[in-house]
């Protein structure tokens, strides 16, 4: 077993430990790399601040826990910017486990700190079933699925909604999704009814929506957490997707040079073995 | 994060532990992975027990019942409970008629919202990739997109034999999927890394600052 | 009779959604008839979430009287099931009916604790408990692709070859490190791979696939409507 | 054979008349400043009748049998090179058909394939193993693998255990089916239906054992490892093609061709808007594809 063969089959738990000093040695040695902006992070911050203030937008928690390390950071990079505007911010989640709890939890926390009052500049609506219905359904009236809010206060004594009664009333949506949500807010509601849609999506679903924002459909897309760190840049204000920017670097920089060392093992062997049988 | 109270400590070692406990199934099945792996399926199922409690069956059919004296809302939760004989092998066929006014929606949704909110728009802006063309990276930029499209759907063409023109398209198609391919592989070793990196910054941040105010 | 008045149903619920699209809902009956479909649908569709939970709940409930192998995992699992939903399910406050009687014998400032509010015992589990495990099961799979970029990912023939190729320019691409490095090359190469490979390549594939989806996806609906793909009713 | 033909362009023609009169009589209650119907969807309306009446006519043909050609998808000749080198070698075949409940189409594709490859290991009495992940798919795979070997006559080679239940649980499955792989070191792996990100340690434990791999899978996420890990990849839409192809199933078959028609139409519409636009004159024509 020479050099290759034993280097081709060493045990798959030391890749792991790679990987994973790969992910904290940044977080001891502060690298900081410039994060530079793309075209379409721009085009959704633009389309966000060239909103007059005040006005109301919609924005949404369409996104499981489990990619929350890529979609939280964008909800509240989207949240800090528009509570800076003094926007109306109407959330919603059509994801049954834990959309709902994270938007309630997420919205409280950045309106504190901007000291948003609940029911007149912010309120969540929560969660209703089948959202395809759902996105129909805001068309006709909000009040007709949703009777009430999150925390089963009725829209009627909610002072915000009585201005808010359906997607007529709504200047932006901006879509934080890890799945094909964001395609039918764009296929129903911006196709249909006419509203701009911009999303701020995990990397995983990124590639596809770059159609979307070439035809125009959608009005800018954030694309996994580099796409975070960009508009956490635009807002002014550092969170964890620009902290975790160089672990990112790193861990990439890793996994490439498995990928050549992997493949010129492989073709190394490959040849000894033909020359061997 | 200031100095923490003892609830906070808590919450942050039990969540250090929890997390702990499944990343352990890296180094080898155990004790501990099982142990919280099925406390972790039974929590997410008992999730939607309450989330539907209180979004549907109260917020939307006993509340505007009581309130609004909506009396009409019976029906839909009379269906909706329907849907339970799904549960049962012999009363099966009485769910079916829930089921189908659901996937009967669905299904008039998605016939229009797949014409009109996806092919047209789509094929639309291919069209359109000609005339935004000023300088030459843009007309470049349009022949690929053109090209690509093309051949992309000729490549997933099943009625006629892949020969000659046809072919030769559907072999620059395979082409331009690799490469696509090659950039969504890219976007998802990120996605995948950025998850890990959420669950570095957890514990080398916050539960680090627990640790550093304790010892 | 027992097939045919779903097909009936689901044609009429499907034939309103496309009705209402071509005609204007205000000006028409079809306007009220399609707020109210959609209503009815959100609450139905409500009740398919919680069957996955019963059955859940059977399987290992019979596991665990039957004492097969490993049966105090699932037992674990049974018991979790029921710690969320019970607080969630019981009363908050006092102006509901069940209410009135349940904090007659319960002090009244348990109420915060039930519910699906802030401060309540399920909103706690999900945060504290729930949502740190779904986090670590997907950044597990950070270790997977690692190891099996090692170990699987092979250029064995040209298109394998063209995707890791894009694969490493994009991953270089796409993080600062490596964006800084690619600038070493020339100052707007980052830009030419946004423009050529993502806005490029990959939106005419895209495009490509999701248009054949958006086929499969309407022939799928226009068979369930018109009742010929039965398959999701089941057999009998 | 003509007289139905005939019958059934009537019967479309008929509904397209009925959908025509409706919409006429509505045209009188319609006022400029607010339509009753909606005038600048109509090429959706065009659009939809096209499309369903092809679909509807092929399906309606692949069920009375009419030969309808699709071609032949590479892949199938590759798992039947695999399999047949997996006889040579005498070693056994694994085939999974997907990790997701018998509701998905891409395990009901996979479960199609799955039969073709049983015929051939039914044939040479080449091992077979497929384990499986849901009780409703065992008890589909246990009939489509019954079915193979009692179609090439070997119904006593067939055993209840080639199709085996192996576990719920996501990772549990994965490791319980890597364990298996390394200790029997099959020659050919077949991966087709839906699959997850953990799929990527199957892929990677059949590669350390060395054994041919084949997947086929409609995710465009789990596409790109797919392609990177194992020999021979079906994408997307090639594995219901592959499935129709192998089981004629007329659904899956009428709405394969059906979708091809359309698709040559779109072909021809993109074409044609792209060269009027470029000479600057088409603008009529792309309009007609920009509805509100």
């Amino acid at each position: 077993m020479d050099f290759w063969h034993r280097i081709m089959n060493i045990d798959r738990r030391w890749i792991y430990l790679l990987i994973a000093i790969s992910v904290t040695f940044p977080m001891i040695v502060v690298m900081k790399f410039p994060v530079r902006v793309t075209p379409e992070t721009r085009q959704l911050y633009d389309a966000i601040n060239n909103l007059p203030d005040g006005s109301v937008v919609m924005l949404t928690f369409d996104y499981y826990p489990n990619a929350a390390a890529e979609t939280e950071p964008m909800s509240v990079a989207a949240l800090r910017h528009m509570f800076k505007k003094n926007m109306k911010v109407v959330t919603l989640s059509n994801i049954p486990l834990g959309g709902p709890t994270i938007a309630e939890r997420i919205t409280r926390e950045i309106a504190a700190e901007y000291h948003k009052v609940y029911g007149v500049d912010y309120v969540n609506l929560g969660y209703k079933a089948n959202y395809n219905a759902v996105m129909h359904g805001l068309a006709n009236s909000i009040e007709s699925i949703f009777p009430s809010d999150y925390t089963n206060t009725p829209l009627k004594d909610l002072p915000l909604m009585d201005s808010v009664r359906n997607y007529n009333d709504i200047k932006f949506i901006f879509v934080v999704a890890d799945n094909a949500t964001v395609d039918y807010w764009i296929q129903i509601v911006n196709a249909q009814y006419g509203v701009p849609v911009g999303a701020g999506v995990t990397a995983v679903v990124a590639p596809k929506m770059y159609s979307f924002v070439d035809a125009g459909q959608m009005t800018g897309m954030l694309g996994g957490m580099k796409g975070a760190a960009e508009y956490e840049k635009l807002v002014g204000h550092e969170g964890k997707a620009m902290r975790g920017m160089d672990a990112q670097s790193l861990a990439h920089l890793m996994i490439i040079l498995l990928v050549i060392v992997g493949n010129i093992g492989f073709f190394v062997t490959r040849k000894k073995d033909s020359e061997k049988s | 994060m200031g100095d923490l109270t003892f609830i906070d400590h808590f919450q942050l070692w039990l969540r250090a532990y929890l997390i702990l406990s499944l990343f352990s199934f890296l180094y080898r099945d155990n004790l501990f992975y099982r142990f919280s792996e099925h406390i972790f399926a039974g929590l997410s199922a008992g999730y939607y027990v309450g989330l539907i409690w209180q979004t549907v069956i109260i917020q939307q059919l006993v509340n505007p019942m009581i309130d609004n004296g909506d009396w009409w809302l019976v029906f839909p939760g009379l269906l909706g409970v329907l849907m339970f004989a799904r549960l049962t092998r012999k009363w099966t066929w009485v769910s079916r008629v829930s089921l189908a006014f659901v996937i009967g929606n669905t299904a008039g949704i998605y016939l229009i919202s797949s014409l009109h909110g996806l092919i047209l728009p789509q094929m639309l802006s291919t069209m359109k990739a000609v005339n935004n063309s000023g300088s030459f990276s843009r007309i470049l930029l349009a022949v690929v997109v053109i090209v690509g499209v093309i051949s992309t759907l000729i490549y997933f063409y099943f009625s006629k034999e892949h020969k000659g023109i046809l072919g030769a398209t559907a072999r620059v198609g395979i082409w331009f999927i690799m490469i696509a391919f090659g950039a969504h592989f890219g976007y998802t070793v990120m996605a995948r890394v950025s998850l890990l990196i959420g669950r570095a910054q957890f514990l080398y941040y916050d539960w680090g600052t627990s640790i550093r105010q304790i010892f | 009779m027992r097939k045919t008045v779903p097909v009936i149903v689901a044609f009429l619920s499907g034939f309103v959604m496309v009705v209402s699209f071509f005609f204007n809902p205000e000006r028409t009956f079809i306007g009220g008839g399609q707020e109210a479909v959609l209503q009815w649908v959100t609450i139905v569709s409500g009740f398919t979430l919680v069957l996955g939970v019963f059955s859940i709940v059977r399987v290992n409930a019979r596991a665990v009287a039957r004492r097969s192998k490993g049966w105090f995992y699932k037992l674990l699992t049974v018991v979790s099931v029921f710690a969320m939903a019970i607080p969630a399910m019981l009363p908050v406050s006092k102006n509901t009916v069940g209410g009135k009687i349940f904090f007659g014998i319960f002090p009244d400032n348990w109420g915060t604790l039930f519910g699906t509010g802030p401060s309540s015992i399920y909103d706690w589990l999900f945060t504290y408990v729930d949502q740190p495990m779904m986090e670590t099961m997907f950044a597990m799979l950070a270790f997977f692709i690692a190891s099996a970029a090692y170990r699987a990912f092979r250029a064995r023939n040209a298109e394998a070859t063209l995707l890791l190729l894009t694969a490493v320019l994009v991953m270089l691409w796409r993080v600062p490190m490596g964006e800084a490095f690619l600038r070493l090359f020339s100052d707007s190469f980052p830009q030419y791979i946004n423009m050529f490979v993502m806005n490029g390549f990959n939106v005419a594939v895209q495009r490509g696939i999701i248009i054949g989806a958006a086929l499969g996806a309407a022939s799928m609906s226009l068979r369930i409507m018109l009742g010929i793909e039965r398959t999701y009713m089941g057999k009998g | 054979m003509k007289k139905r033909l005939i019958a059934s362009v009537l019967r479309i023609f008929i509904l397209a008349l009925f959908l025509i009169g409706i919409f006429s009589a509505t045209a009188f209650g319609q006022t400029v400043e607010d339509p009753i119907f909606r005038i600048n969807r109509l090429t959706v309306l065009v659009f939809m009748i096209i499309f369903s009446s092809a679909v509807l006519l092929y399906t309606t043909w692949a069920r009375k049998g009419k030969k309808l050609f699709v071609r032949k998808i590479p892949g199938i000749d590759a798992v039947e090179e695999a399999v047949g080198r997996a006889t040579e070698m005498g070693k056994p075949v694994l085939f999974i058909p997907g990790i997701s409940d018998i509701d998905e189409i891409e395990t009901i594709a996979g479960l199609s394939i799955l039969g073709r490859v049983a015929k051939i290991t039914a044939r040479y009495d080449t091992p077979l193993s497929v384990p499986v992940r849901y009780p409703m798919i065992l008890a589909a795979g246990q009939e489509v693998v019954e079915q193979s070997y009692i179609e090439v006559g070997k119904h006593d080679a067939y055993n209840s255990e080639i199709v085996k239940y192996v576990a719920g649980e996501q990772f549990a499955f994965t490791a319980t089916v890597n364990g298996w792989m390394m200790r029997e070191r099959p020659a050919a792996n077949i991966y087709m239906g839906a699959f997850f990100a953990e799929s990527l340690l199957l892929a990677e434990s059949g590669n350390a054992s060395g054994a041919i791999q084949i997947a086929g899978t409609a995710r465009p996420e789990q596409l790109p490892f797919f392609i990177a890990a194992c020999d021979y990849t079906l994408m997307g839409e090639e594995l219901y093609a592959a499935s129709s192809y192998l089981s004629r199933e007329p659904l899956l078959l009428g709405g394969i061709k059906g979708q091809d028609f359309v698709k040559v139409i779109i072909i021809v519409a993109i074409l044609l808007g792209v060269v009027l636009s470029s000479f600057g004159i088409g603008s009529w024509f792309v309009d007609l594809f920009r509805v509100p």
